[in-house]
């Protein structure tokens, strides 16, 4: 079983040289953290700006260079710092290549839910919304089961939809699958995790073609 | 040259009543007009229907405002990290139209531009889509958008000129651009305001066209929602 | 009756203070020469200016730096440059005050005509039909009739559309006319023109209320 | 940093070929990218639509392609000051499609940004309008505007960086920044191209992911259409 750092570990993987990506909050941002080296990668924060640095040192935090989770950030050589609508036109326009973001639930068609709990939780969709409209590439960083044990991998999304047949991919602490259109298709199991166990965490249709090999980091 | 000066945050704030609807710039609590705000506390006008990315938190930015329930309704895309928000969202006191960010930033800069209206595939299959028009475009769905309707864009900017020209610094540009000329009236405050001529003309982000007033703002405390830092090894 | 040089003299007398304008090519492009100097008035181009000034000393003509009748020009203190979209954005958001536009005919309801003669001359609209289907305060500045001498002040437009029913006001060689529900208003005549050689070269219905003054400058 | 820049011209303009659509930053003669123009004269690939606000004049700009009859259709706002255009046009070997300059600026800005159509004002009751949807709002009627959709944008910029970030240099600003993204592939050529991280991220224009290609271009003629000057008294 996986723990935050490693669904992000493994996420990296997918980011090829000459990504645009855009992260979201929570496991998404640790993605950075283990992009390879000897690849050219640009994060991209829908506040405004591309060429996304790590965190500024102590004593240089700027109040006015902030990302989207609204931690002070730093940018590298080549970064550029633009307004709200120029941001969305990157994203509604595909030019960003790749996103990556948390969700609740995710469902067999793709359909993805992640802003709203209702009469419970209200924080809004933020950009979730435009961006798993736009993106033609959306991976889904998030964990098999909620805290009650129940399945976020759905037959159906119970919860208000963030967006409609749009998730490709996803990554749990279990398990990588890929969303087809005859439900999700199993490609790896996380170190030690078996494919029964796989099973009996997803609600969803499981589709298992032969051998299922580990993931490799 | 048409100066667009205003001597306080007080003249610059002249016109703005009760039941009004107001553009606020700024993403979290950064690059938010901070006089402003602080000016329309002083003033206590309520009803207000408030435009603007987040709510900011519960002691500063629009908190402020929240906390003395000048706000009627709340039209944001992110409204977390506000306790006294939720407490009035939950329990019916404050209206709340959540919509996607990048449909928030284009209405904005529909009302600036002149457009009525747009499609866009945000929302389209969410509760977003209820009752607004779609249609399909190129084999992809798509809901129709309004541009907003607002009487006041209040927007922050680093530097301005007297013709009311402007230059954001960083992420604290954000939505402030989008309202400049989205509302009625554009109230700009900036960090420091200089007499026209002393701005490169091909470095000005928003040109003074679409600004009514500006005033040299004072006392920013630019305060950071999450310190994030890395340690020096 | 009136030269070039006085259409746009009179033009100028309607520029108030504080507002931007746009000029047309033509006689248009001449009103900046006679607004009055104790008046803030700021000129945009559509091609991507605010605050144009005056035409570059010889020797320092750049370019880089043109009005939309592509000739050299010079900025004003708190000018700034824009790209097209933005520049459309500031006519179309109705964010520019009057437009001085010339015009091939006017009908009685306001529609202009200016861009095409079919099967003779087709140069384009360039900016003009978003600047009349856009601004609220539109002067046309133009000969009263065409060089064959047919009036250009019609009932109906014989040419190609450029707007419907956009047109306030129209200042000609001859007259001031303001366009209203129920015609063409005489507002003013040229110095030493009769209210019936204006008469004569309207074709569209002119109204005639009360003695006609001559125009000032 | 993704690196964008290409050794030279040719390299710049792999994959252009017959029977494209083209976009063509510019207005007039400023600002129009003459090393890519230069380059599809040499090439001399044809059956070409041109999305451009001018065609150029005789020997100039988009006048070389004209010349050569690499053109098949235009589509611009003015098409005035070219005698060859005005022929071909009139002969019926040019297609022209005449379209007001604010509309032809957003459906670039459209396309760019992803947004299939928009509503706007200009054209309503003209022959633009012919075969357009109309419709209504606030009282005020609209025409629906659709996205261009193009294989590949050239555009000019001052500066630029490796990473493909781009600043303008006055109005020869205009469509160019509009274009950046508008098609499938945008290639820019600047005065002046410089190692990423030499430009000040808050004053780029056209951030690099709009642009796929980015060279140095060389022999920049910027001619002058209309040379008006005053006396020094």
């Amino acid at each position: 079983m996986l723990d935050k750092n490693q669904i992000a570990q493994r996420i990296a993987k997918e980011v090829r040289d000459g990504y645009y990506v855009n992260l979201g909050i929570g496991i998404p941002t640790l993605v950075a953290n283990y992009v390879r080296d000897d690849i050219e990668v640009e994060f991209q924060s829908e506040n405004g700006v591309l060429g996304m640095g790590p965190f500024p040192f102590e004593g240089e935090e700027d109040a006015d260079i902030i990302n989207a989770g609204k931690q002070t950030i730093t940018t590298l050589p080549g970064a550029s710092f633009f307004d709200s609508a120029m941001s969305f036109g990157m994203i509604r326009g595909q030019h960003v290549d790749l996103t990556i973001l948390g969700a609740m639930e995710v469902s067999e068609n793709g359909d993805i839910a992640n802003w709203k709990i209702p009469g419970k939780m209200v924080k809004g969709m933020g950009g979730a919304m435009d961006l798993v409209a736009s993106a033609d590439n959306i991976i889904v960083a998030m964990m098999h089961t909620n805290r009650a044990g129940a399945s976020k991998v759905l037959k159906q999304c119970s919860l208000p939809l963030t967006g409609v047949g749009c998730v490709k991919k996803i990554v749990t602490n279990l398990a990588v699958m890929e969303v087809t259109n005859d439900g999700f298709k199993l490609l790896e199991r996380a170190p030690g995790v078996t494919v029964e166990a796989i099973k009996q965490a997803t609600d969803g249709h499981l589709i298992i073609e032969g051998e299922i090999p580990e993931m490799s980091f | 040259m048409i100066t667009k000066k205003v001597a306080d945050v007080s003249s610059a704030l002249k016109g703005v009543d009760s039941g009004m609807t107001f553009m606020f710039g700024g993403f979290g609590l950064s690059g938010i007009p901070e006089n402003a705000i602080a000016e329309l506390v002083r003033l206590n006008i309520n009803k207000l229907t408030c435009i603007s990315n987040n709510a900011g938190v519960d002691d500063f930015g629009l908190g402020l405002l929240l906390h003395q329930h000048q706000i009627k309704k709340m039209i944001s895309s992110y409204v977390g990290e506000n306790a006294e928000f939720e407490r009035q969202m939950l329990s019916g006191e404050l209206e709340v139209e959540l919509i996607p960010q990048g449909t928030l930033a284009e209405r904005c800069r529909a009302a600036q531009a002149g457009f009525p209206a747009f499609y866009t595939p945000a929302g389209y299959g969410t509760e977003v889509a209820q009752g607004k028009e779609s249609r399909e475009f190129n084999g992809k769905m798509h809901i129709l958008e309004y541009a907003f309707d607002a009487d006041f864009a209040f927007v922050k900017a680093w530097k301005g000129d007297t013709a009311g020209n402007l230059i954001f610094k960083g992420t604290a540009r954000n939505f402030n651009p989008n309202m400049c000329g989205a509302a009625k009236i554009t109230v700009a405050e900036v960090e420091e305001l200089v007499p026209a001529g002393e701005l490169d003309p091909n470095e000005i982000h928003m040109p003074g066209i679409f600004i009514q007033r500006i005033f040299q703002g004072v006392n920013y405390e630019k305060r950071i929602e999450q310190r994030t830092v890395r340690q020096r090894n």
